[in-house]
């Protein structure tokens, strides 16, 4: 493994701490626990949202910090979901007296740690809801497991959250508002090759020159299948197949959020190329790509993969995602 | 050998856990890279290093307030879900010992009961999920009911460990139904689960430490 | 090579045309010749900004379409300077009567087809200034030969007259400032591994698995030299090192802005470790990081590496940057 | 052997020379992948597969429209260095020869000394830079003198081909001082230059056809 770390051990802290300095207007960072906070937190009377999870997924979450979409995030080690102790800490700093929505990915780990803080944030009366999101089609789902992955679909629920959060809304509204588009959204990822994790210095897994993982998941989790490898507009069509069918047929009309999410290592060419079949097949499709959003934004360290989300919109969706938003990672609007 | 774990007794347990998980660390990596995201070996490390230190920091006292201890070190350090159930259970643990100064046979029964049903609670995990919890709980049924029997300390926690041990090999051949391991689905066959081998050394520990 | 590609000689072609498909709002494309404007271009009164260059350097320089930066990009195929034509009538599609400004990365296919557009758009009667970048320091500066390759001041140039022409500046004083930053900006890139060419399907260069090529081009060209891999904060404090001494003495004070470029597979962990280092270094040398760019703006395909640019700023240059931008890159203000 | 260049016989050397450009591709491509970016076969094919295209689709009409043409897809297809510089040339070139129907060994000279002294001005390059222009001006020269000393068309075009072979060879141990492989400096000595390659080949296309 060649890349540009010190210690395996010191990646995190010394990106966060890199980010938080070249963005002093923009994030504050506390180093133990770790969280970052957006520089004005608390903001008062309105709804603060804390999300985090394991590192090596950048920019999430901690570039999704700022106006209109995090009020916190917490990074945990490499692939391992933050601690309680993070979750709690954030959360406090950055309440504003409306309650903190936790924007959980569903995990094993993340699930409880997060459940962990809101019982210790309880004690303390500091109102809590959680959002759990679980939009990753390539995991059956099913009451007797786990259930689905939290994958592309957090990025939705952080943005759209944000901005009614921003516009005042209250923490049930907020809360019922993060679960509609956790519902209304579904995911797929594959790739051609893994990341490779600082602490062991090798790829998550090995896929001969013709194979990609299908369904992949973004700690390097198998997917579905080893598959051929094909052509770029081939795989985007094979992964809006399994997405789509995931939806009953008769929500499959009307506007939709396309969300093309390179895994680490694809490049805006790669990107744009997916999204360029993905607009075409969904049209085909019937549905009108009426938002999109295209690039890196919830890796799996140099992960060589995509994942296409598709989150059905409507008025009141499509005019959250348009608010402003200005973080590291996202920033429109004013 | 002794009949009762003292507060000094029971941080002997973690050290002796702490040097065990720091030797099992890229078993426990390979196991969790099989079937799960590869961190588990870390993570534990990482935690338990940070227990013994703080336990080296301060003066023993009482079996719970070890748990304790150890138990908020875990939450604070580790993350994911074996900072949250190993939290969890030894923070449940310190609970039922209570301010008992020494844990015999059937308070030990007593207080890993408490642990192993925190770590239900917390994973809203149930027996042939294939996690750390099949382990947790066979070897607590086994402890209790060697104290029930009127066994002694030693030889209660002797069997909790021989419990632990067959129940490892046993769930090999299960599919996981809770964690990461999950999302596999059939592909989780034939894996041994990272969190059932560390809680097996867990139990070592403990037995080793009782027959000490 | 494995990579989300349908066919090499289309890779271009389909990531601009889905690019400007999933940004109708921003982005106008024009097929052939190739080459994308800002949808409201020509805008009255106003100097446009014209750029290109060879693909495989995205979201350079499409991505830097829109109000505040670049009214037309002309992108050529993989690391081939676009052709006179594709400048010629990208010029006369934005230019909104007061006159155009061609930005150009010092390359001789660049220059001279440039220039040769220029001469087209002269004998039509459109007036043009042409803005030459060529800030690498690790090519020797010679009136011999070609010169320094332009690299990563070509980004913070296009931002800055973008921001005056908006503003109402007139063409030669939109020029006068291109040149300006373009003086007082030096760069240095270096890479761990090369981009892969998807007409070859192999890498421009190899490296051993402790090597660096120190002082890389963004086509892959070698640099000063091949040395070995070290830590990410010495590799940064090598790389300013080499920026800083091509300043003169007396210019190493003040406010400058760092400007950290991936270029293709570096993470944003990775971004974020050299920029933590980057902004101690250079404020023990006496500079202030006022202004920071870190992340991927200017790659070389799936390089990995980084490049280092500092832009000695003063407070017109601070204001332009901080102006509106809005671009599928760039965006702040409004 | 013909004493005068027809547009047809120019539109064939065209012909005979993107034959020549799609053979030579991937040596051209790898000569500049070892000092420059790689792409000179592929720029040049493109750019010459276009022109034939051109060519096929209309009437021959005179060398310089046929010239004409050349340049004009060139620059329009080809983008780097080379289409600059070689549509520059054949448009130069076009300019040269005018209304006229056939190039006769005089006017030859006269039409590659503007493409040549077009290369120079739109390279901003001299002799002994290391490019493409040292082997236009060198096979310039020759047909030159040959057609000074009243030599026949295809003596002529033979020596500037010989030239041009000549000159490639003499350039290996040069170090460049424009284009891409200007940035290597001395590490582009002991390389072939690839647009002085792709240019001995045009200039043996122009050599085969008189001689045809
Ligand atoms: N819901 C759960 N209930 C009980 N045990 C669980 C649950 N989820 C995970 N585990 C246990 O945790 C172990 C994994 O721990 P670790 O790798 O440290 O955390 P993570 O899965 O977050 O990476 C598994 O091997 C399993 O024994
Ligand atoms: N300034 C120049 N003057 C003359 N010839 C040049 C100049 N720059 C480049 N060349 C010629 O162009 C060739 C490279 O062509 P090509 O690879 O197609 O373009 P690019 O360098 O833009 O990739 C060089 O081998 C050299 O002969
Ligand atoms: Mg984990
Ligand atoms: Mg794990
Ligand atoms: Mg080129
Ligand atoms: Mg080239």
């Amino acid at each position: 493994m060649k890349r540009l770390y010190n210690r395996p051990d010191a990646v995190v802290d010394e990106a966060v701490e890199g980010l938080a300095l070249v963005h002093p207007d923009l994030l504050r960072l506390s180093p133990d626990p770790m969280y970052v906070t957006r520089a004005d937190a608390p903001v008062r009377g309105r709804v603060a949202l804390v999300s985090g999870g394991g590192s090596g997924h950048e920019p999430m979450h901690v570039g999704f910090v700022g106006p209109g979409m995090l009020s916190a995030a917490c990074p945990g080690a490499v692939f391992t979901s933050p601690t309680a102790d993070q979750v709690e800490a954030a959360a406090r700093a950055v309440d504003g007296g409306a309650g903190v929505l936790l924007i959980v990915k569903n995990y094993s780990g993340d699930v409880m740690n997060f459940e962990m803080a809101a019982e210790l944030l309880a004690a303390d009366g500091i109102a809590t809801e959680t959002v759990l999101v679980a939009d990753d089609v390539a995991v059956e789902d099913s009451t007797y497991t786990s259930g689905r992955r939290g994958v592309g679909a957090t990025v939705l629920v952080e943005k759209i959250c944000g901005a009614a959060a921003e516009r005042g809304a209250d923490l049930a509204a907020v809360a019922e508002l993060g679960r509609k588009v956790a519902a209304r959204s579904r995911s797929l990822g594959l790739a051609l090759s893994a990341g490779t994790v600082p602490a062991t210095g090798r790829p998550g897994f090995v896929l001969a020159d013709d194979e990609i993982e299908f369904g992949v998941g973004i700690h390097g989790e198998p997917g579905r299948e080893r598959r051929p490898m094909e052509p770029a507009d081939a795989l985007t069509d094979r992964a809006l197949a399994a997405v789509l069918d995931d939806f009953a047929a008769d929500e499959l009309t009307g506007d939709v959020l396309l969300f093309v999410n390179g895994l680490g290592s694809a490049t805006p060419m790669e990107c744009a190329i997916v999204a360029r079949r993905a607009v075409r097949t969904l049209g085909e499709r019937g549905l009108r790509v009426a938002r999109s959003l295209v690039g890196q934004y919830m890796t799996s360290l140099d992960m060589l993969g995509v994942s296409l989300t598709v989150l059905r919109l409507d008025d009141d969706l499509a005019r959250l995602w348009d608010d402003p938003v200005e973080t590291v990672a996202l920033r429109w609007g004013r | 050998m002794s009949e009762e774990l003292t507060g000094a007794d029971v941080a002997a347990v973690f050290h002796r856990y702490a040097k065990t998980v720091a030797e099992l660390k890229d078993l426990l990596t390979e196991l969790d890279t099989a079937v799960g995201d590869g961190d588990h070996g870390t993570n534990l490390d990482r935690g338990m290093r940070a227990a013994v230190e703080a336990l080296d920091a301060g003066t023993p006292g009482t079996p719970g307030a070890v748990f304790n201890l150890v138990g908020r070190r875990l939450v604070s350090t580790v993350g994911g879900a074996s900072g949250a159930l190993y939290g969890t259970a030894f923070l449940r643990a310190a609970g039922a010992a209570g301010d008992a100064t020494g844990l015999d046979a059937s308070r030990m029964a007593a207080v890993l009961r408490q642990a192993t049903d925190g770590i239900a609670a917390r994973g809203k995990c149930a027996a042939g999920d294939k996690t750390m919890y099949d382990v947790w709980s066979a070897a607590t049924e086994a402890v209790e009911s060697a104290a029930a029997g009127g066994t002694g300390l030693a030889a209660a926690l002797s069997a909790g460990a021989v419990a632990a041990a067959e129940t490892v090999r046993r769930m090999v051949p299960w599919q996981a139904r809770r964690g990461r391991a999950s999302y596999l689905g059939e592909r989780s066959v034939g894996h041994r689960d990272p969190g059932a081998v560390s809680s097996q050394a867990l139990f070592e520990c403990l037995a080793a430490q009782a027959a000490a």
